[in-house]
Parts: C-alpha cells; structure tokens; sequence
C-alpha cells in the first residue's frame, strides 16, 4: 500500500532527523551533575553527537536527563517539567540515583525518577562515566530510529498503532508495565 | 587550652546554671541549664576573656532511653582568641522548647530551622520556625531514633501500570 | 508628548532622557512588587536550591531561599553504617572535593579512636596531597560553572580540561574519577602510583597555564568585572555573625584558615599564604579562589618534595584491615577482617568535634560514639550551609540579575548543603 | 550464676583476696573465674560455661597465682583466702595467645560460609585477645565436613575445637551420654556414642553452647546469618514451663528461637520441641475477617460480628457460650471475660487448649498450654471445660457461640446458628464460621503469659501481625465500642495494669521497660 510505505519512510526520515538533533534538558541536582558536565567538556565533547546545545526550558527540549538524586520533594518538580516538554520526548536516568535511588534508601530519597516519570533509558554508576553517558546516547538514538522511544510509542498508540511491547519499559520487561 | 572559657564559666553563673564541665579529645564543653541557654551563650560573646564571638555549629542529638531525652548542642569559636566551646542543654521529650539565639547569632537562624526540622525543638523567640529540609506537608521528625529509617511520605508518584 | 495625558500626574515625566534618577520620588513611573519563583530547576540555582523573591522590577525587595532538595539524609544513614561504610556517603556530601570530606571525616573517628597520633607520616602527605588535589578542582569548578552562567563558556571549557587532568591522576590513585572512597581510618586504602610525583608536576605546570588563560579571560574582561565588582558585599561582622568559612568569610576579611590557624595533618610543615579579601565583594571571592589554587599547588609541589617513605596505612588488626592474602589463606586474618566488615571498627563512647578546611570552609564532623560499630550520630557542619543562609541578607536591594554570580561565588554545593 | 552477683547470706565466710593488685571480698566455694566476672575482670574462656561442669580443657582462662610455678586455669581452681591472683600480666597474656595459636591451628578458614560467624566466641576471643597476624599457613589437618549426628544436629568435626561443652550438656542437661570423643591429639574427634544417635529431647542446646560452628541446627544452618538477626526478649509458647526465650527475626520472618538466662525457670536451656514453636506463625494463617466465608472489611466485620452477638445475647443469654483459649495472653484472656461478663452477658465461659503431651522433669511440662494459670486465674471457678462444651453442643443448651484463638479440640461446630471466631490459623472453625477475625500471635503482641509457677512473664512483639490481624485485646474492645460500651484501653500495657487491679495472684507483676530490638552484629558476639 504506497500510503503506508511512504508515511513510514517519512516516519524514518523524521526519527533519522530528530536522533541528531536533541535539545537536552539536564535536570542536575546532585554529584553526578559534576560527571555530566565532564560529558560537555573538551575530553568527551558530547557535540559530536549532536547533542550538546543544552536548553534550560522545557518547552525548547525534547531529551531530559535526570542527573542525580531525586528526592520526594523533588518530585512534583520533575514531573511538571517533563510535562512541559512538547512531544515526542525522551528521558535518560543518568546514574544509579536517578534509576533506582542508589544506596540511598531513606525517608528523603526516591527510589528512582521512573516513580514520576516514564525513563528510556537507565545508566548504572555513582557516578558513571561519561562514556557510558555517550553510550547511553547511542542507544537512545537507535531507539529513537526504530520509534521506540516511550513517547513515540505512546504517540503512535493514540493514532492507532500498536504498541511494541519492548518500548513500554526500555529494560525489555514488558509485563510489569511502565509502573515499578 | 580553652580551659579558660570553663574556668570563666564557673566563676560566673552558680552551680544550678552550669550542670557539668568536661573536656574530652580536646574539646571542652559545658552542660547548661536550659533556662540559662540564652544568658550563657550572651556572656560567652561578650566577655572579653573568652570572646567566643563566632557562631560555628548547633544541632540535636536524641538519646533515647536517657532523660532528659535531647540534647542541643552549639558550638562556638573565638575568632581572636582562636579557642572555642561546645554547650549542651537537655530537653525532655514531652516539651523540647529552648531560647533561639538568633537574636545574638543572625546565622543560628538556619541551624535552629534545621533542629526543628529533624528533631522537633522548638525555639523561643525564633522569627520564623519552619522545616527547611523537609517538606511542609511532611509529618513527623526523621532523625529521631524511633523514625523509620525508610519512612517516606511521597508527594507524587505514577499510577502502577501507567503509560504516560 | 501627549497634551490629552491623564491628569492625576502632576508633572509630566520624560524617562530615559536628562535626570530622570534624581527625579522627586512621587515621580517615578508607579511599580508594585511581584512574586517571583527561581528554582529548584534553574541553569543558575544547580538544580537544588529555590528562591522565593519579591521583587520591585528588576530589584529585589527580600528573598527566601528554600533548600532541602537534596536532602539525602547522611545521618540517617550513617547511623545505620558502620565506620567505614561512611565513607562513601562522605564522597558524596561536597561531591565536587570528595577527599576533603574524606579526610576530615577519618580525621573525626581517628581522634575518637585515639590513634589520631600513630597515623603513618606517609598517610599524611598522600592525605595533603590528594585533599589539595581536590580542593583546586573544587574552585576550578566553581570558576568554570559561575563563568559559564555568565556566559564565559570557553573559560569553562579551559578549566573543565584542567579539572579532568586532575581527576586522571586521582583516579589512577583511587580507582574512581569522582567519588574516591580512598582514605581509610587510620590512613589510605592504597598508596600513589609510582610515577605518580612526575605525573602531578606536569599537571601542575599545564593547570597554572590553564588558569592564567581564564585569569585573563576573566579578570580584565569589562563584562565580567561590571557583574562582579561592589556586588553583594559582604562585612567582616556579617562573616562572624553569619558563621561564614572559607574563601566566603576570607573574601569578606575574615582571616580565618584552619590550616592556618588550627594545623592538622602536616599543613604546619608547609609554607603556603591565606588570601584574604578587601571588599567582601564578588569579585574578591572569585580573586581568593583564583589564588588558593595557587597556594594549594605551592603546598602541593612541598608535599612532592619532602613525600616520606614508608606504609601508608596503620598496622592495627583492630583499625586496618589485613592484607588480602593474609585474609584468604589464614583464619586468623580472615577472622580479623569478617569482624571489622561485619561489627565494624569499635569506637569507644564518647565524643568528639573535629573540623577541617573543606572547599568551601570549615568543614565539622560532631560525632556520638555509644561505644558499638556504628555511630549514634554522625553530624556533619557544612560549610555552605552558613554561606548559603546569609544570601537572605545580601540580596535584597540587588538586581535579579545579581543572583546568578552572587550565587555562583558562595559556590552553594547541594550534597553538603542538604547533606 | 555468672556475670551476676548474688546477695550472699551474711553467715558465709568470705574469704580475702587479691586480684590484679586491688583487694576483694568472695564467698568460699566460687572459682577463681567467676570471682574476676563479679568484679568485672574479663577472662576469656571456651570450655567452660556457667550452666555446666568446668573440666579445663580449652586453658584459655589460665591465670597467675602468686606462689604458684605455672598459670592455673582459673575456671575450676576454687578462689582460696589470701590468694594473689594476677589476670594480666605480659607471661598470662601470652600464654593465652598461644593456646590460642594452637586452637586456631587447625580451623578452617569458614567464617564466610559458616553459620557461628558473627555469634563466634572464637571469633570474639581472637580479636579481643590476639587479633596479630598468623605465624604459619600451612596445610591443616581435613576432617569430616558434614557428620549428622541426630535429628536436629549436623557436626562438622573440622570446626570443632574439642572444648567438650556439648558433651557435658547431653550427660548434665539431657542426662545421656550420646556424645563422646573419639582419638587424640590433632585426630582428636566429636562423635556419638558406639551404638547412639544425638536424638535427646534437649539436643538443640548443644547448638548453643558450641563456642564455634561445629554443631549446627538443621532447622537454621544456612537459612540465614546470625549477625543480621534481630533478639527480642518472649517467653516459649511450647508449654506451661514457659522457658525464657530470645526470638531471633529478620524481615519480618521468626528465624529461630533460642533460651534466654533465667535461674528460677529454665537456666540456660529450652527443650526442642519448644525451639520449633514457632513456625506455626507462619504457617497456614487467617489473614483478613471473612463474613460468611467472603472477606469483609474489619468495619463491616466488627459490625455484623455485634449485631449476631448482640441479637443471641437478646435472645436469651443463657444459649449464648464463649470459648477461651490457654493459648491467649493474660491481656486478651481479661478483655475478652470482661466483654463477656459486661457486654454479653455470658455465663457459659469454656476453656480449651492444646491437648496433653509427654512430659519430663527436666523442662518440659504436660500441659502444652502457655496460660492456663493465668487462664484460670482470670476466668475464676466459673470456667468450664472443654469437655463440658461437648456436651452442651449435644445437647443443644448453647446456639450462639464466640470462640477465641484456636478451638479445635471442640468437636464440629458447623451446626450452630451463629459462630463467631477469632482465629490465629485458617482451622475447621474457620470455615463455619458467621463471622471469623484474624488473631495476632504469640509473637506478634506485647502481653504476658502466666506460667505453671504462677510467674508472670513479659512477651515482646518480634514480627508485625500476619496480613490484617490485630491483638485479641484490641479487638475485644472494638467489639465492646460495637456493642455501645465505651472502654479506655489504648495499648496493652492499660489492659495489664487492669488484670493486675481485678486478679489478686497477679497483683504486684511488673509491665517491664520497653525492649528496643538490636541487631546482633551491634550486640557483640554472644557465643
């Protein structure tokens, strides 16, 4: 059917676009923020990716990266900004706080972003190296080629589409669902 | 070397003011009557001989199981005399309420938030006791020893299954 | 201008021409105070602090600044460690000098301990050298961030690159680039690297060059200079009223360096100068950061020079864990190490406040021993905590755009602040 | 007993002493090691402990004695007058570390896999005493690993450092002789006895006294490590005894259970029956009131439960019966007579139990009930029998019946009209049940138990109530409040202080201090 075989390679081309051109919003609360900066710097060099420009509004962004710990006060603040990005988005917990809360297991401090927010892709580490968050990025811009990021999913679902079940949680474990 | 400010201590308030002096791994320290908070630390910044001038540090500490059961705990430094003291009132569980010394040291503000915050003292005189490391709509007082260590009072979190 | 003007003003006013500043007050164009919300995710506010602030146009008529955003809960936790599992919490409480927090909290439990005198004179020096380390890398931080906020963003990449030498070298020391976890009661866990000397002299000269580079970048730059110089002075009085340490309080006057004034470690072997501030203003936080780098490499080349043989951890079944080997092929170093992970190092009751130069000033441990393995309180007295509160009296009366340097140079740290 | 003093009577003559310089006082008859533990003099020691004969095996508590060529081992020299003791010199401090040295000799390096570490007075001796590295790592003498020696116990002879205690429990506790050692020097081996297996009734407490992992509980061993337990102070439910116990939990889970020193009940032992009393906590529980079989909410529960109560109390009270159980504690026992006597209007209280079992005269009682002195002592001369219920269900004199805790010595009860139940397990009861509510355990409340000395003892909630099951006091007072009365208990302690004022053989018992559980790893080695 040419419709459909030219919206998805439109669909390609577009995804092919966006994986090289992120507006990053990093959310940096804690020592991690230290490592991601060293991702910017001229070691690492994070531009060669495509995805150095970092945007302090929201609404401008379209990757946001946890960096740090979240805290329960921190909460509501995370989850309002991801609100605010415009679709499609995509989210990145950068090291071992933001993705499960780390050795922090207390009164304060949340168990993970993904209690607020739905996460793409989950970096180990306290704090990782900026490898790994350049590894990250990779993975995420394979992702975003294929159409699995959280949102493009969920986008795709509203039009209609079905799902993939491997997108709905990025670790591939799509029976528990995006919740934990 | 901080002997003095003991010494100075002694011969200034009586017995029922000043409960107990000691020194330990260098530091010395004084127990104070906790009506006396205010005056002690007045006389410590103004008297010329011990001049202990500097706010540095002031915070609780739950002996749970001893009575009184906290204790707060400041600590003062001579900016001149290069000496410093550490004062300790204890406070009983059922009202721990102590002078604010806010009106000698702007900077205790935050340190007496903080007290309050995670260990429920509440100050006299302080201008405004709110939490400040916590949540207002957080309950309870977490460093507590009989606060749960994972007692967590969430503000937000996602409904299970959801996809946003 | 226009005749058909509303009648209520009396005269008519021109703004932007003649003397429009020295015009009688009831003539200025009307302004009411607004809320304004910056924070907790702001590129200037690090992500964790909130300032709630009322202000007059672009003036500020009072502020409340909001912290906890990071409040990790280090005493909790450490209640629920045994000694040397604190550790690395402390790697994380000034996460930007790690070994700082280390060292002063080693040197806490060590005086507790009692055997804060046996520490092997190796120790000592690896502990100066690796903590100086720090320290430089903590105000190259601080530099670069506040440079970038204002936008100044090659300079931030210069002293980024500087910064990243450094953490080579420790990571090579350490194992970790950032969260080192590397000095041990009683001493370090390892010792440097062999040709670690060489390696540290040639960073050394690339990070003078680095920082003369951002030096002229910064210190003659006409941009620079208009949002730093007379902003948000700070008084001598304020320092000590406020509790204010470090480059904060000595910028303000205050010379206070416990370095200096009260030695630990070797620091007394060494001659190295404590700048001091004239103004109390921006400008002198940033000049004092920009020269304790270079006292703490002069103390630095020092601790090279004279660096000590021997071990560099104390041989104290009872502190130190035993060699590995020892540990897998007799029982009684393996008993030795099962009980000093399990039960932790027994501290006997008591206690103790130890305090250190920490990056950002007088860094406290007020620590509670009830005699088991773990602490019954590990208090820690952050520097910036006091730093960051005297913001709520030297705001006021500044412009919004004033917050960004201001708060950049009292170089607030959320790990420590909130702990 | 050792480490605490005991008023001695003044006509025993003391004799004086010396002991590290300073002079002191001791009655005849006291060995040199329990003297230096009453004044606080540490002396380490693996033979020897204070429930048991002392035969100087391990020399670990060897001791100077002016006059005297060579130590003495002081935990069966008797303390004699004008004795000159020295505990620490340099030559007894040494002497002991190479004792130690050689204990340690031949002792595989298991501390990572073996079920003692963290509880190990081996362990505690080498740091507090030695704690220097090891002179030699040669090769050590192999020995059987895994030995079953019964049903309870499995030995590992390489661990074993020969100190004979086990030995001396079976043949002083349990009096049998199933445990003997077998060869000599480092061949040396713990064995049974020709022809014998270590199936005594106390064997379990070989486990206990055993200073290093040689000996472990099949019930435990590898199930969890010691030094992540958490002790809280209870008392045995097995039987009417009442054995002081520690209950030893970790996430929410009763581990294992193992005596606690009380002189005037059980010394230093339990019998391992009792040990295993407490998986029934965990097995096969009610965890949520059901009404009519569906489960309900505790509301709706409590509700109808008063509403047939009340309607069978109206009715005509006297076919309204209660079923106590000599398994619930003085506090439940109490509301629950008062609920009955104030609210209800019952005078058919009946009470059941477990049945009666084998018995010795060591520890172990008949009577396999924890309570039934406080029971009786609460429910007064009124209380019926188990067997009186039978016989009024046959004849049909009680319609109506309010059963707590666990009735299934009672024959079937699915004839009745209306059954209300408390249950600790989903029994037959359950199941016929109008209206059934969900019972804390033993070990999930704060309470007391009497036991067959009439002592009234303090039990500690180790572990939280199973699903949504409450103390049988609460419940009897969300009844009461149910049935319109309004009563002023807000936690058990009031009920106790209550049962204290109305049963005068329970007057003068003491509520106790509150137990903060600690963690074992932070409580110092037990051994």
């Amino acid at each position: 059917m040419p419709f459909s075989v030219y919206t998805s390679k439109l669909a390609q081309a577009v995804n092919w676009a966006r994986k090289f051109s992120l507006f990053e919003y990093p959310f940096v609360t804690a020592c991690c923020g230290m490592e991601f900066m060293a991702t910017w710097a001229p070691k690492y060099d994070i531009a060669r990716f495509g995805a150095e420009l970092p945007r302090f509004s929201p609404r401008q962004a379209d990757l946001l990266i946890v960096v740090g710990t979240i805290t329960e006060r921190q909460g509501p603040v995370l989850r309002r900004i991801y609100d605010q990005m415009c679709e499609p988005k995509w989210v990145i917990a950068y090291g071992v706080c933001a993705s499960t809360g780390g050795f922090y297991q207390n009164y304060s401090t949340m168990p993970g972003a993904d209690q607020v927010i739905p996460v793409d892709i989950y970096i180990p580490g306290c704090p990782p190296r900026p490898e790994q968050m350049l590894d990250a990025l990779v993975m995420l811009q394979e992702r975003i080629q294929k159409g699995e990021g959280h949102s493009q999913v969920v986008l795709r679902a509203e039009r209609g589409y079905v799902a993939p079940d491997v997108a709905i949680r990025p670790d591939g474990n799509a029976k528990e669902g995006a919740g934990r | 070397m901080a002997k003095i400010i003991l010494d100075r201590l002694l011969e200034q308030f009586v017995a029922g003011e000043i409960l107990e002096t000691g020194s330990q791994h260098g530091n010395e320290w004084a127990r104070v009557a906790p009506a006396n908070w205010r005056a002690v630390a007045q006389f410590l910044r103004d008297d010329p001989v011990t001049a202990l001038n500097m706010f540095i540090d002031l915070t609780c500490v739950d002996r749970l199981g001893r009575k009184p059961r906290f204790d707060v705990v400041m600590h003062l430094y001579s900016v001149d005399e290069k000496h410093r003291v550490r004062l300790l009132a204890g406070l009983p569980e059922d009202d721990p309420s102590i002078d604010s010394v806010v009106v000698l040291w702007p900077g205790a503000n935050w340190f007496e938030r903080e007290a309050f915050d995670l260990y429920g003292v509440r100050f006299a005189g302080h201008p405004d006791l709110r939490r400040i490391l916590m949540y207002p709509e957080f309950v309870g007082h977490p460093l507590r020893k009989d606060f749960p260590k994972e007692g967590r009072q969430p503000l937000l979190r996602r409904l299970p299954g959801s996809v946003d | 201008m226009d005749e058909r003007a509303p009648s209520q003003t009396a005269r008519r006013v021109v703004i932007g021409l003649g003397d429009a500043a020295n015009l009688p007050e009831a003539d200025e164009l009307p302004t009411e105070s607004m809320p304004l919300n910056m924070g907790p995710s702001h590129p200037a506010m690090h992500g964790t602090v909130r300032m709630v602030l009322e202000v007059d146009g672009e003036k500020i008529r009072s502020v409340d600044v909001q912290i906890g955003f990071l409040h990790r809960c280090f005493e909790k936790e450490a209640e629920n460690a045994t000694w040397t599992q604190i550790f690395p919490y402390t790697d994380r409480l000034n996460y930007v000098s790690p070994m700082l927090c280390n060292v002063g909290y080693a040197l806490a439990v060590e005086k507790l301990l009692d055997i804060d005198g046996r520490i092997p004179e190796r120790a000592q020096f690896i502990r100066v050298i690796v903590g100086e380390i720090s320290r430089i890398t903590d105000h190259l931080t601080c530099l670069a961030a506040s440079a970038m906020e204002l936008a100044a963003f090659t300079v931030f990449f210069y002293l980024m690159k500087a910064r990243e030498w450094f953490w080579e070298l420790l990571e090579e020391v350490s194992g970790a680039r950032l969260t080192h976890s590397y000095v041990r009661i009683g001493g370090v866990v390892a010792d440097l690297t062999d040709d670690f000397c060489p390696k540290l002299r040639d960073v050394l000269r690339r990070c003078r060059a680095a920082i003369a580079d951002a030096d002229k970048l910064l210190t003659g730059n006409r941009i620079f200079r208009d949002r730093m110089d007379g902003i948000a002075i700070i008084t001598r009085d304020d320092a000590i009223g406020w509790g204010l340490t470090g480059p904060v309080g000595r910028s303000a006057g205050l010379d206070y360096d416990v370095r200096k004034d009260h030695p630990y470690l070797v620091y007394d072997r060494f001659d190295f100068d404590v700048p001091v501030g004239s103004k109390g203003d921006n400008f002198d936080r940033y000049a004092v950061r920009l020269e304790e780098m270079r006292q703490s490499m002069r103390i630095l080349e020092q601790a090279m020079e004279r660096l000590p043989a021997g071990p560099v951890l104390l041989d104290d079944a009872r502190v130190a864990l035993p060699p590995k080997r020892e540990v897998y092929n007799t029982i009684e170093s393996m008993i030795a190490h099962f009980k000093l992970i399990m039960d932790g190092i027994v501290v006997p009751p008591g206690e103790i406040y130890s305090f250190t130069e920490g990056g950002n000033g007088e860094l406290g441990f007020y620590i509670v021993s009830d005699g088991t393995g773990q602490p019954w309180k590990c208090r820690v007295r952050p520097p910036c905590f006091a730093n960051l509160a005297v913001l709520n009296k030297i705001l006021p009366g500044l412009f919004i755009a004033d917050i960004v340097p201001t708060f950049g140079m009292i170089n607030m740290i959320g790990g420590e602040c909130d702990r | 007993m050792a480490g605490e003093p005991q008023a001695l009577p003044a006509s025993r003559a003391k004799l004086k002493m010396v002991i590290d310089g300073k002079a002191h006082e001791f009655p005849a008859g006291l060995t040199i090691l329990e003297a230096c533990q009453r004044v606080g003099i540490a002396v380490p020691f693996f033979c020897w402990h204070p429930g048991l004969s002392a035969p100087a095996v391990c020399r670990q508590c060897l001791v100077e004695i002016k006059g005297f060529p060579k130590p003495i081992p002081s935990c069966y020299t008797l303390v004699a007058d004008r004795m000159e003791i020295i505990t620490n010199s340099p030559k007894v401090l040494d002497v002991r570390r190479q004792m130690l040295e050689f204990t340690l000799l031949n002792h595989p390096i298991d501390c990572p896999i073996c079920d003692k570490a963290g509880e190990c007075l081996l362990q505690k001796h080498y740091f507090d005493w030695d704690a220097r590295l090891a002179r030699n790592d040669g090769s050590k003498v192999r020995k059987a690993k895994v030995v079953d020696l019964g049903r309870h116990i499995v030995l590992d002879q390489e661990r074993c450092i020969l100190c004979t205690r086990c030995i001396r429990v079976c043949n002083e506790v349990a009096r049998q002789a199933d445990l003997v050692m077998a060869f000599r020097g480092d061949r040396q081996l713990l064995t049974t006895a020709p022809g014998k297996r270590l199936d005594n009734p106390y064997s379990l407490n070989t486990v206990d006294v055993c200073p290093v992992g040689a000996l472990t509980a099949k019930d435990f061993r590898f199930s969890m490590r010691a030094w992540e337990l958490w002790a809280t102070p209870s008392v045995c439910p097995g039987c009417a005894t009442g054995c002081n116990i520690e209950i030893h939990a970790a996430r929410n889970r009763i581990r294992r259970l193992v005596p606690r020193l009380n002189p005037a009940v059980n010394k230093y032992w339990m019998c391992d029956e009792g040990r295993l009393s407490y998986k029934p906590v965990h097995q096969s529980r009610l965890a949520a009131p059901t009404v009519a079989g569906a489960p309900a909410s505790w509301d709706a529960a409590l509700a109808e439960a008063a509403r047939l109560l009340a309607a069978a109390r109206d009715k005509s009270p006297s076919t309204l019966g209660m079923v106590l159980s000599a398994q619930m504690t003085n506090e439940d026992l109490f509301a629950f007579s008062r609920l009955a006597g104030e609210n209800l209007r019952i005078d058919r209280v009946y009470l059941t139990g477990a049945e009666q079992g084998w018995c010795d005269d060591i520890l172990v009682s008949a009577d396999k009930n924890p309570n039934t002195t406080g029971a009786r002592l609460i429910g007064g001369p009124t209380l019926r029998s188990a067997a009186d219920l039978k016989q009024d269900l046959e004849a049909g004199v009680v319609t109506a019946l309010l059963v707590i805790g666990e009735a299934n010595s009672v024959g079937p009860l699915d004839s009745l009209p209306i059954l209300v139940v408390l249950a600790w397990h989903r029994d037959p009861p359950v199941s016929a049940a109008s209206v059934a509510l969900p019972l804390a355990m033993w070990a999930e409340v704060d309470g007391s138990f009497t036991n067959r000395q009439g002592k009234v003892q303090r039990l500690h909630a180790a572990v939280a109530p199973a699903g949504q099951s409450r103390p049988g006091w609460e419940i009897a007072v969300r009844l009461a409040e149910a049935l319109g009365a309004t009563w002023t208990y807000a936690n058990a302690r009031q009920v106790f202080s209550a049962v204290c004022e109305k049963a005068t053989l329970m007057s003068g018992a003491d509520w106790g201090k509150p137990e903060i559980p600690v963690q074992l790893r932070f409580a110092n080695s037990r051994g």
